[in-house]
């Protein structure tokens, strides 16, 4: 049950006491969530968490069964390390490019007519019923060194043509791109669909011009949408590896790759159990940053408004 | 009622950028769909010459691909039902209560994706092998779900946030019970989001390979894993007259989405999760 | 439609099961199986088959639970020296091998758990129209960016073993001197075509897509991989000098359910007019010997395990695969990425 | 349609209820408490309300009205303090079983549905056939005067068109307790007095329970049964109107109704208060001791104009504004004080700078403490 | 802080304005229209209105106030017609180039500013230095009572706290034409005077161009220079409130601004009016020919009571309602026609069932054909 009132502020909320916690768990909202929340925590700690566990542990586990951290150190190491960093580098590059292009699209949806703007949707979303497998060739047969773009930018005689789109960390970036663009458009034009149009009119009844609208209404009041996505696309992006493996070149491994090959190839699972956990700390840590960062940014507003 | 127009330059550069964009992503599809009709598929382009030789082979006797879709459509329906339930919930949960532990939680929604997908796929193989549910449809949906519900959180979080929680107050007030609320207010208002979280439950779980290849048993092959056996190790244009036939699919499905709702809510709706935007004139 | 491990194990000892299940990879490779093979065996024994397509990694998992879904195991025999180390596959009892015995199938396709059965290799391919007539015909011309140049493409460490030994072929090691590898040596002249390698291949598939769009002009590809965009007119052609064998091979994995059919199949496949069947319907080579007899010409020069193409060629020596594949791994991806 | 009557728990159907009773229930609110923060909304409100019964709540902005209507709808839970409908501790209870009715003070209209669907919606909860509905929900927008609107979405219609649609939606479906929130705040007089009018009658017809927020006094003395002044969280008094504005029992609530006048003055012993500006005024009757410091507080309203010789006080008259009806006019006071503020009919108002003197009928005149200001 | 003023493009400073000499500017509207499908929400309305100038557009619920305010802010854009601000046509510029000032009907706070930053936002956009802004800002927010709220978020805040920050928002920039839409309508009076007042200190000290909307006729009359009265998108008659009030040009103006009573009657030779239910009214001058078929119209404040004998009608009373200072009376007249309303001084009511007769001074009295039914 939704309730009027906005949920406290955290540092309301915050019930240290033993006292607190119970008030707060008596509370109608505290058990409607727990009523929501229960059947997803109940099934991803069944279908996910248990059966996981053992394997998460084979990363400690050594060749003897004894216990050690050599897993990680190999996987903080070496090519390894170059991998996971590689991985980091591309899933920021994904993001922020899915982002800004995934920002422009949804916005050009929200202001289009509904028919147009079911179709714009289309061809967003209907690329990804395709196997990346099969998508790869449509991709070679676009942006490879006789692929069409090319042809056309050398029959524009355009300085430089043809380029190399293909096979190098523009090709990976270039596909993961395509990959999570529906993710970021569909999520951001959810987002601006809420935004009260009314408030754009009140900026400029002030005088505020187009771009300060934008950066001091519009682009706060979608924050939220941008960071869920920047975050899915990121995520998303850190255990991608079809579309990287067939777009890249040998430098864009990406570390699901390694995983992958790790398994498949020779059965070797502490390793790849070790590199997940550490995807998994990576991501926890973004999200704890992303937090602190909101939170020290709101302190400092606070002070700067006392 | 109030809003702000665009500038016309604003709105040109907009349109330019974005169809750019958009032939970008298409492109490669559309290339597909020709050479789908190429006599040298996947070798050169454009064909030499033309044949329907793919599809003629798609329906062949003996031909896995229709038992792969069939499997792989039923599958990533049933992972598209339980993720968008799944999802719903835990939205809410996270957006409209005071939920203890509430980043606690939301890290565990959002861990099954970043856990390499191989790992997650062993152990739900170890976790359905002793119960005899190998190549359970089922199975392999309840596995999907896992990999579906956490993006189904985060696009239906994102839409929760943008509704104002107090209408469900006022349809309370009025008496609506929790689940009329869902349903006459809340999912209609989030309708782009619930669309859009079943559009990507369901691709999450169609284009999904290790759980369905783990999970898989004699008679069971989901799409994208008869994909990889074919292009593993042989080149067979078969897959770009999958892929138009799949194209089509995806068309005819979302249109027919399109159309429930337009006949389920009588009014004039887009394609997709479009909707009139809510917050402003349409123009 | 729901077969299950444990149903199977149920009924596991023998001849109880009437179904004998078959893992092998699939696609056209697996249909070709099942024509060539699988159905006529049905059709004579009346055993009824199914086919399986998981992987090593799942194999494996299955195995260790103590009910793999399959009975017989169809892979490369570079994987069954890895089941082996794992204690995975069961010991080959040569006795009920009846056609086995005395068909001259080369030593090293014999071990104590797996039996060869086809022989497949990877090659050179090139586009006849790249080098302005001129044919690569050896690695050193594969390795010659000067007098043919144009971009390469050589098989990614995900798709297989790498292609050290073509290195080492063009660095002038003769064929029979090969192992142990040389990897100081093979990775210095690997070094040396780096710049031209515009894509290291991952799936069987896209060299010829690669040479089929000119994104490159010469390639290392799996013997077989470009039959059909030949057949269709595109300047494709294969340069046999220097091959690298392989073969795929049978084995039995622990806890099979079914042991009596897969003997009888592993038994009747090696049978000469088998290998023969499946060699022209599918770019595999027989590693009977005898089913070159009744062969066309036609058909036996295309094949890589054909007495008349064996000597242009190498196998390759899976057992120090094995024992090297990590550190070969390890430093294929660190000289692969700088 | 006015015989219908609704059963507080939903999806029951509309029930008839014989005429003239009433199937408005009682409500009790017991020392109810809401912080925001460090803030206190809402600070320990007891209130008993009779069924049937017409209540107001009056306050200023930010007085915790909205926040009291809003915890004994159920949406915002109190600290501490109970509230009971019909007998009924619904306390912790969620707001779709309390069987209430509210307007919003935002209307909160769906922004989804057209203008009759909004109306219906509550209807259709409680399962009416579709005849009933569309003639309940047409005779409703017709009382509104929103019958062209009927196919309308909220964010086509003006202000005041919506928050019609959000009374006519909260009037339909007959609740035995209806709370309003400002529910005519954006209409004109014409039209208020027009809704007023229908509000009453339904609410009389059915014996409904009434809580109505307004800030406008008139309103509040017209409509309400009892009134309750809010202020800062708490109620000041909670009177019948007559009550209110002829008692008032503090300073706040003398101004808040009426923006009194106060003077400072002290009570000579036969308990008239002898103002510090000179003049000894009459009051009404009131405990305070000869000799205490106190102020006397009028009504613009209720102090007339008359020669100098004949007030209790006298000044200049400073400024006359015309607000239709009624002059208003403030005096200077001769010596020390703020202006006086009166109101009085057109056709008797005084020229600027005429020195006037000032009576009052001794029944008008309260008296307070001198410490309460007047908020 | 008064002394400051706004230029009308976005970014430029604030600029000292010597005192006295007015900022605000001329506007001129020229036949906008604005019609929504069929809908003609505004139509062909025109005015022209001086430079500080306050003017209030009066009307009832759905006239067509909100539509012509965007229009003339840029928010809607006008089917045709020109809109032209301080000499310079506006009409197809976006709104931010307008330099106008506005206050929106759902105030539209920004709700991820805090109500401090909220306010300070157009300042921001101005350039100002931290620490004028920080004062500017500090001061609005005391004028308006909301010193407490500078940090809170608007969802935090009552509504009445969300109008005056909308409020604020809107002054402290000092635009030199502000249009505000019912910038003080969820506000008790004691608050809506006080910002009355200082609404009306800051326009004539900065001699700003005021465009208000307000559904309160007696805020209109004692705000504006001169008042539109608006009905179904047209402009009924804009003019002073004393014209309005005391010559009202249409039965509906006449009706809206008090209520109007409307007695049907023939004229005579004198000019006089002998209503149907028989009694002679004298009026003020008209020019309706002898024997035309006309109505009397009279404000329910502007009628007195009097002996039977000495009134133009007769008749019952029916009801007397207590409103505070005045009593509402409503009487019966013998013969036909319908009830008459009267607000007369409390001390003066008559009680109910009492006869009594009906006069008004001639002034008071409008005569209007009989066609028209005053809305
Ligand atoms: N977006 C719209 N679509 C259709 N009709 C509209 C739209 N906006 C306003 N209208 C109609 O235009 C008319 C004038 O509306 P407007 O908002 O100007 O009225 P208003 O005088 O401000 O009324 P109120 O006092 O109720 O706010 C109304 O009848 C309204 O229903
Ligand atoms: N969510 C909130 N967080 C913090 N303070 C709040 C919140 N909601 C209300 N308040 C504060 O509680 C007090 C009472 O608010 P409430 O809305 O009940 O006032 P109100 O009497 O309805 O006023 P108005 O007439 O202006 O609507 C106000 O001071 C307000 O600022
Ligand atoms: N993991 C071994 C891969 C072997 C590839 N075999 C190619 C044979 C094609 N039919
Ligand atoms: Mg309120
Ligand atoms: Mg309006």
């Amino acid at each position: 049950m939704a309730v009027l009132a906005p949920p406290p502020e955290p540092v309301v909320a915050a019930a240290t006491t033993t006292g607190g916690w119970r008030r707060r768990l008596s509370g109608r909202r505290t058990r409607f969530g727990l009523l929501n929340a229960t059947p997803v925590v109940v099934y991803l700690l069944i279908l996910f968490v248990y059966p996981i566990f053992s394997t998460l542990l084979l990363s400690l586990k050594g060749e003897d069964g004894g216990f050690t951290l050599h897993w990680y150190t190999d996987a903080l190491t070496g090519t390894s390390l170059d991998i996971l960093l590689i991985t980091l580098r591309i899933s920021a590059e994904t993001s922020v490019i899915s982002l800004v292009i995934g920002f422009l699209l949804a916005y050009w949806i929200t202001r289009l007519r509904p028919i147009w703007a079911g179709l714009v949707m289309l061809v967003v979303v209907v690329p990804h019923f395709i196997s990346a497998l099969v998508r790869t060739y449509g991709w070679i047969i676009l942006l490879g060194d006789h692929g069409l773009v090319n042809e056309t930018l050398m029959a524009l005689h355009v300085p430089g043509a043809p380029f190399q789109l293909l096979y190098n960390e523009l090709g990976v970036v270039i596909g993961t791109t395509s990959v999570m663009l529906p993710y970021t458009v569909l999520l951001l034009y959810a987002v601006m669909r809420g935004v009260d149009r009314g408030l754009i009119a009140a900026a400029a009844s002030m005088g505020a011009g187009r771009l300060v609208t934008f950066f001091r209404v519009y682009l706060p009041l979608v924050a939220p949408g941008l960071v869920n996505a920047g975050i899915l696309s990121f995520i998303l992006c850190l255990g991608y590896y079809l579309t990287p493996a067939l777009m890249g070149g040998p430098k864009q491994t990406m570390v699901a790759s390694l995983i992958d090959e790790q398994v498949m190839k020779n059965n070797q699972w502490n390793g790849a159990s070790a590199l997940g956990v550490i995807l998994l700390l990576l991501t926890f840590a973004g999200l704890l940053l992303l937090r602190l960062v909101k939170s020290v940014s709101e302190a400092a507003k606070n002070r700067g408004a006392a | 009622m109030i809003g702000l127009r665009d500038s016309v330059a604003g709105r040109v550069v907009l349109a330019v950028i974005s169809l750019l964009v958009l032939v970008f992503l298409g492109m490669p599809i559309v290339l597909i769909l020709v050479t789908s009709f190429g006599s040298d598929a996947l070798g050169s382009f454009p064909p030499e010459s033309w044949t329907m030789n793919w599809y003629q082979q798609l329906f062949a006797d003996g031909s896995r691909w229709p038992a792969a879709l069939a499997l792989s459509a039923t599958v990533a329906a049933l992972t598209t039902v339980f993720s968008v339930a799944l999802g719903m919930m835990a939205a809410i949960a996270l957006v409209r209560s005071d939920l203890p532990m509430r980043s606690a939680v939301y890290g565990l929604v959002l861990a099954p994706l970043v856990i390499p997908q191989v790992v997650v796929a062993l152990g739900l193989f170890l976790l359905f092998e002793p119960a005899a549910m190998l190549g359970s449809p089922i199975a392999i949906a309840l596995g999907h779900t896992v990999l579906a519900t956490p993006i189904a959180v985060m696009i239906l979080m994102a839409t929760l946030k943008g509704i104002d929680e107090r209408l469900e107050d006022a349809a309370a007030s009025m008496g609506a019970g929790r689940l009329t609320i869902a349903r006459r207010i809340t999912f209609p208002l989030a309708a782009p989001g619930v669309i859009a979280a079943a559009i990507f439950s369901f691709i999450t779980s169609f284009d999904e390979f290790f759980i369905s290849q783990f999970l898989s048993s004699v008679d069971t092959i989901t799409l994208p894993v008869q994909v990889f056996n074919v292009l593993q190790f042989d080149v067979d244009p078969t897959v770009t007259a999958v892929a138009a036939l799949l194209i089509a699919v995806a068309l005819v499905a979302l249109g027919l989405v399109s159309l429930l709702r337009r006949f389920g809510t009588g009014k004039q709706g887009g394609l997709l999760p479009v909707d009139v935007p809510a917050g402003g004139d349409t123009k | 439609a729901c077969g299950s491990g444990t149903s199977r194990s149920s009924g596991s000892g023998g001849t109880s099961s009437k179904t004998l299940v078959v893992r092998n990879s699939g696609g056209a490779y697996g249909d070709a199986n099942m024509k060539a093979v699988l159905e006529p065996f049905m059709k004579e024994t009346g055993i009824e088959i199914k086919v399986i397509n998981p992987n090593y990694a799942q194999m494996l998992a299955q195995i260790k639970q103590g009910r793999p879904q399959f009975d017989l195991i169809d892979n490369s025999m570079i994987d069954f020296v890895k089941f082996a180390k794992e204690d995975a596959t069961q010991q080959i009892d040569y006795d009920r091998l009846k056609t086995a015995k005395n068909a001259d199938i080369a030593k090293n396709l014999l071990t104590p758990t797996a039996v060869g059965k086809n022989y497949w290799g990877s090659v050179m391919a090139y586009r006849t129209d790249a080098f302005g007539g001129k044919k690569p015909s050896s690695w050193a011309d594969f390795w010659d960016t000067r007098a043919l140049p144009g971009n390469r493409s050589l098989q990614h460490l995900d798709a297989d073993i790498p292609e050290l030994e073509f290195a080492l072929l063009a660095d002038g090691v003769p064929l029979d001197k090969l192992y142990p590898l040389d990897l100081d040596r093979a990775f210095r002249k690997l070094d040396e075509i780096k710049g031209s390698v515009k894509k290291y291949w991952d799936t069987g598939a896209l060299p010829g897509v690669l040479l089929g769009r000119r994104e490159v002009d010469v390639s290392t590809v799996w013997h077989g991989r470009l039959n059909d965009l030949i057949k269709q007119g595109q300047p494709l052609a294969y340069v046999f000098q220097g091959a690298r064998r392989q073969s795929n091979g049978w084995a039995i994995p622990k806890g099979a359910a079914n042991l009596d059919a897969a003997y009888q199949l592993i038994d009747y496949s090696l049978r000469p007019e088998v290998q023969a069947r499946f060699a022209e319907i599918y770019p595999m080579a027989p590693v009977v010997p005898a089913a070159y007899k009744d062969m066309k010409d036609e058909v036996s020069a295309t094949l890589l395990g054909s007495p008349k193409n064996l000597d242009t060629g190498f196998d390759a020596d899976v057992e120090w695969w094995v024992a090297n594949d990590d550190a070969v791994t390890k430093r294929w991806q660190e000289w692969a990425r700088v | 349609m006015s015989e219908l009557h609704v059963m507080s728990e939903r999806k029951s159907p509309l029930v008839l209820a014989p005429d003239g009773i009433g199937i408005g229930k009682s409500l009790s609110v017991t020392k109810v408490r809401k912080t925001y923060g460090t803030m206190t909304a809402v600070d320990e409100v007891s209130m008993e309300i009779g069924a049937g019964e017409f209540v107001t709540f009056l306050g200023s902005s930010g007085s915790g009205k909205t926040t009291t209507l809003m915890m004994i709808a159920g949406f915002v839970e109190p600290d501490s303090g109970s509230i009971v409908v019909g007998g009924r501790d619904v306390t912790r209870l969620a707001p779709q079983k309390r069987g209430l009715g509210f307007v919003f003070q935002q209307y909160l209209l769906f922004p989804h549905m057209t203008v009759s669907e909004n109306v219906a919606f509550p209807l259709e909860l409680r399962g009416l056939s579709k005849q009933d509905i569309r003639n309940r929900v047409g005779e409703t927008l017709e009382m509104a005067g929103l019958s062209r609107f009927a196919r309308r979405r909220p964010r086509e219609l003006s202000g005041g068109q919506q928050q019609r649609v959000a009374l006519c939606r909260a009037l339909v479906y007959r609740p035995p307790v209806i709370l309003m929130d400002e529910p005519l705040g954006a209409l004109d007089k014409k039209l208020r007095d027009q809704l007023q009018t229908e509000i009453k009658r339904i609410q009389r017809e059915l014996g409904l329970t009434v809580i109505y927020v307004t800030h406008d006094q008139e309103e509040a003395l017209v409509l309400s049964d009892r009134i309750a002044v809010m202020r800062d969280g708490r109620i000041d008094q909670f009177d019948t109107p007559q009550e209110l504005f002829e008692r008032p029992r503090t300073p706040f609530v003398a101004d808040f109704l009426g923006a009194a006048n106060f003077l400072p003055g002290t009570v000579e012993s036969d308990g008239a208060v002898r103002l510090d500006t000179g003049g000894v005024v009459r009051t009404r009757r009131h405990d305070h001791a000869a000799g205490a410091r106190v102020q006397a507080a009028v009504q613009p309203g209720r102090l007339a104009v008359c020669a100098p010789e004949d007030g209790f006080c006298t000044g200049i008259v400073e400024t006359v504004t015309y607000v239709g009806t009624l002059v208003r006019v403030t005096i200077r006071p001769d010596g020390a004080g703020s202006t006086i503020r009166l109101e009085i009919p057109a056709g008797r108002a005084p020229l600027m700078g005429d020195r006037v003197g000032l009576t009052a009928d001794p029944d008008d005149v309260s008296v307070f403490d001198a410490a309460g200001t007047g908020g």
